[in-house]
């Protein structure tokens, strides 16, 4: 069975050929790799590959689909695609054409909100100031547009990737 | 003699203060704001009392709270660490009126280098070299220009009440000096509503370099040398490393004294940081002096061969220096690297979150100072300092190839952090060659932010991995049904709703 | 100069010596057994090969197997570590047949002095101080009563093919002589049918002291002063320390001096370690030379400043030591505690299992080296020796104060360990005092074995704490049922039902 | 609702009476305690008591009802006493009187097996070697009587605490 593996642009065909044990044999993209897999612990791997020790780390971002993986030496966004995905992949694109939200990519504080449902917003315009760490953020309209929905209030926390203003550019 | 310490800071610092109490069998307090119930420090002191909600107005930096803890829990002293209340010369007031003993220097040797104009003059009288520039602030406009006749450009001119950068103004050529010279006092005027500025001398290539002293009450000083901290991005230390790979012994010499006359001038009692700028022809002028434990302190502690903050409580006993400076060497070489939890790649924003994992390096010569834990969610609040790496090596090579090591091995998920980038400052070739001033990270950022190679496997491998955790999981959800299953789309349906049990 | 290094161990030593490769851009291979897939080492160097199934003679001790590792991975040098073939002279001449360098001393000087007879013979040749005794074995009753008159009582006698004890006998009146020599001849002929014993002089109060050298392959030796290890069980070490409390600077320049005399007399190569036994008037005796790194190599690190690993590839690598005899010096003091996954209420049976949770100490002064991790299963067939804890203080005052604030941050669990038992160590009259002989451990059991207390409250938050995640275990299990139950007999049909799930 | 709470010798009735977000108050023997009490992570605690700060620690040993209690300064086994705990001791007593399980505390591997089913043993016979971690350990028989199974044979590895001779000394 062959599954689509997606990292950064390049998405791989990946066939798990057979695995006993320790024994992991499967192709990405028809190059074969013969590993001697273990799990470490949960979501910690040890590989080794022609000899090569290599530590694999995986932390769940989204469900059981899409992870972020540490090697030593670098990191990287790693998602399967399954049906569902392509699913929402399309939807989203279709979706991000006419509506965007505003969120944080880390969690804070609302410090100030400018801007209220219904509000009439121009390129460039300070929509809501976010505090984290001892810095504070503004955030602005890539466009004209209208707010849609504003889903906090100020003083209010939030996380990271919330939602936290709905704005309708079309 | 003190027997019960409050600490009245929190992080990396508290543990390291609580650390140093327990080997000298001196009990600890610990406070905590309502975001710390379960920080690091709360779980390793004796004891912990709250003392407000999580806004460091409302708590770290709340006295009244702080004291009432002191006294309920019937600590004899307070160690107030490093940000916080350590500089505020209030706060050694209301100790002594509380009848505490508080870790530190004196509330008038405080407000003395709190003060820049006062500093600026104090440290003048006691010989020590200043930035040449104005000692007062000016308010009219043809002293200001004789001013920077005198003092040759390129100067800085500053709004006196100023900070942030706002009314800043760097004049480097002739025809710039009344336009900037009118910006910035217009500036000034409409940000604080005072138009006096400051002018002074403007380092090209600058050097912070800071000395270390110690004082005692008995009028003993001695100074541990120094501490280069250029490696600075927006005047925050990112790398910080002793002995400096500047300095001759000659000058090392001639700014220890400085550093000692400076602490003297000031009555100065305790463990205190005197921070001059260095010019590439080791010119040296006083800058400030910090008048607390600086987060760096353990590089001088590794190299000198002293525990910073068993002094600072052997001080507030009264105690005599048992150090003399004839007897203080450095032996090799330390460098510190600050973790913090921000993402290099998004304008180093701040990354607050819950740590899922660790992997702290050890071994010859590595120390690890930290306060976060597997589970440990970094509050929002404050400062994203998280830990401290210091290395130590024969030389500045061993220093440099172990810092590289230990970095390799560091590893924190689930917040972003600044680990590769810090590794990424061991190689490049300012740092490794020790050539490098506080412009370093502007000046290499394209190094700094690149990206890391991995070898032709590696990004294949991280895939496989990817879909073998996937597949585990979707096994452990459902053995029985998986095993059936042929196709994609059939999976989807039933994938979810097993997920969802 | 080589590039790549099989290190042909396992456990905390191979983490520590490919640690060291790192730091010197040197590619690292590691060896591993059927039990040791998922071991520190493998995970932690950049290579990792399969030499056979889990017993060492399978694996680790196993020459072919490992040399064809080496051959096929291209490594260029071996580094043997301590125990397994470190101390076999067969290897460094298989190394040599297959063109791999072997970072160790030559077979030569590892049989001359792992021969007891041969190395005391060249010892004395040497000038370096021997038990006095006999030199040779002997087989005559008449001879050896002659001996035992000439060395005094008491004495030490031994089978000469012994070993494990058997056919030893301690003599220490006049009239256990004749008995005492018959027995131990009588029960040397039974169990190894060979009646030859040696007699040496016995040391009532031992010390056992041994120093470390370096020697390079030009004729250089340098000695790095003592390791005081005369904390043991079953002469197992369990804690070292240096400087050692007893010895003087003149003993100490003496002792050093025998100590380089002693590996010149070999031709020694690389770093090595000379053990004396010293009586409590400071008279110190040859006792044997370890021709590897030892287990409490870290402690002279510390205190001199050294990376021995990186020495020891150096010499390996031709090079002249860097070390001046002169320039070293010992810089504070060191304390080595061992961790051993053993039970010490039970025998210090030997405790394997799977690690569920570990803090490690951090902070000044401190350092670890380990090679278990949470998850990680230690294997039943090596040694139980799972870390380190290195600690360093300015004088022995303040290692002894750390070691025990370390000891106290240092938890271990899912598998027994002798870690409490360690701490119980530091707070030991005897050792508080550096008054201690090798019978330390057999004088002190009572208070070594004794229990810890508990503050009044302690127990009864204990039992709370065990209620509370036992509810909070109950609750997880079936939320909704477990509300409605009123009695403990419906509780018990149900959470069984409820928990199989 | 009171529990029953066993350590060491000591059985104590424990109430809790009432638990809301952090704030613990119980009774143990009718003593109160008002507790901050929050989980850390998986099986540890933070809890202080007229703020002392204490550090718990709970490893399993069976099922849910055993724990392994580290704190800092010392480690116990504590037992939660419900009606199975109650029916499985009277059960333990009854059984103990006539059979015997010989088991190694730790785990390890049988090097040597002096006996089968069905011989005859008597009070100090050697019946096993286990060796474990470079170290051997014999197990005797603690009376006279026979052997009613063996669960293991030569060369095998065992668990800790896993049956390995089953004698009736009755």
């Amino acid at each position: 069975m062959s599954y689509e593996v997606k990292l950064k642009d390049r998405i791989a065909q990946i066939e798990v050929i057979s695995h006993h044990g320790n024994k992991l044999l499967v192709a990405v993209d028809g190059r074969e790799y013969a590993l001697d897999f273990v799990q470490i612990s949960r979501g910690s791997y040890s590989i080794l590959h022609e000899n090569k020790s290599y530590n694999v780390e995986l932390i769940p971002l989204e469900g059981v689909k899409k992870y972020n993986v540490n090697t030593t030496k670098k990191s990287f966004e790693v998602e399967i695609i399954d049906a569902e995905s392509k699913y929402l992949a399309s939807r989203r694109e279709a979706d991000e054409e006419a509506d965007a939200v505003i969120s944080s990519p880390i969690p804070g504080k609302v410090v100030k909100l400018y801007v209220k449902e219904g509000d009439k917003v121009e390129a460039g315009q300070t929509l809501v100031v976010i505090s984290a760490m001892k810095m504070e953020s503004e955030y602005k309209a890539s466009g004209a547009g209208s707010v849609t929905a504003v889903d906090v209030s100020e003083g209010e926390s939030v996380d990271g990737r919330q939602p936290i203003i709905h704005i309708d550019y079309s | 003699m003190i027997k019960k310490i409050l600490v009245a800071n929190r992080g990396e610092i508290a543990v390291r203060i609580i650390r140093s109490c327990r080997e000298m069998g001196i009990g600890t307090v610990a406070v905590y704001s309502d975001a710390d119930r379960c920080a690091l420090h709360v779980l390793y002191a004796d004891e912990a009392w709250h003392i407000g909600p999580s806004p460091s107005v409302q708590s770290y930096l709340h006295i009244d709270n702080i004291l009432a803890a002191a006294r309920e829990s019937g600590a004899d002293a307070i160690h107030p660490g490093y940000g916080f209340l350590s500089e505020n010369p209030e706060f050694p007031e209301r100790c002594k009126e509380a009848g505490i003993i508080f870790i530190g220097p004196s509330s008038h040797a405080m407000s003395t280098m709190g003060d820049k104009i006062k500093a600026r003059k104090t440290m003048t009288a006691a010989g020590v070299p200043v930035v040449p520039g104005t000692g007062d602030a000016i308010t009219d406009e043809l002293e200001a220009l004789q001013v920077i006749r005198e003092i040759g450009l390129p100067v800085m001119i500053k709004a006196s009440a100023g900070g942030g950068g706002k009314g800043m103004r760097l004049v480097k050529r002739e025809e710039e000096v009344r336009p900037g010279l009118r910006a910035a006092r217009s500036e000034a005027s409409t940000a604080f509503g005072d138009d006096a500025v400051f002018i002074e001398k403007y380092i090209e290539s600058p050097h912070h370099i800071e000395f270390q002293i110690l004082a005692d009450q008995h009028g003993n000083i001695v100074q541990l040398f120094e501490r280069e901290c250029s490696v600075q991005r927006r005047h925050q230390k990112i790398v910080e490393e002793t002995p400096s790979p500047i300095l001759t012994p000659e000058r090392r010499q001639q700014m220890g004294d400085a550093a000692v006359a400076a602490a003297r001038a000031v009555n100065y009692e305790g463990a205190g940081t005197i921070e001059f700028i260095v010019d590439k022809d080791l010119n040296y002028y006083f800058l400030e002096m910090n008048t607390r434990l600086q987060v760096e302190h353990p590089i001088t502690e590794r190299v000198v061969g002293v525990d910073l903050v068993k002094e600072q409580i052997h001080i507030a006993n009264g105690k005599p220096l048992a150090l003399r400076q004839d007897e203080l060497k450095q032996q090799g070489h330390a460098i510190e690297c600050r973790v913090y939890a921000e993402d290099p790649e998004n304008q180093f924003m701040p990354a607050p979150g819950r740590v899922t994992h660790i992997d702290i390096p050890y071994g010859v010569g590595v120390r690890v100072d930290g306060s976060i834990y597997e589970g440990f969610e970094i509050p929002l609040y404050y400062d994203p300092l998280i830990a401290k790496l210091i290395v130590w090596g024969k030389d500045r090579k061993e220093a440099l190839e172990r810092s590289r090591r230990a970095l390799q091995e560091f590893k924190i998920t689930g917040v972003k952090n600044n680990l590769r980038f810090l590794e990424r400052i061991m190689h490049t070739a300012g740092f490794v060659e020790g050539d490098y001033t506080t412009h370093f990270i502007d000046d290499n950022e394209d190094t700094l932010m690149q990206d890391e190679t991995c070898d032709e496997h590696c990004e294949d491998i991280v895939m496989i991995s990817a879909l073998m955790e996937y597949l585990r999981k979707i096994r452990k959800a459902s053995p029985k049904e998986m095993t059936a299953l042929k196709n994609n789309w059939k999976d989807y349906s039933r994938v979810r709703s097993v997920l969802k049990l």
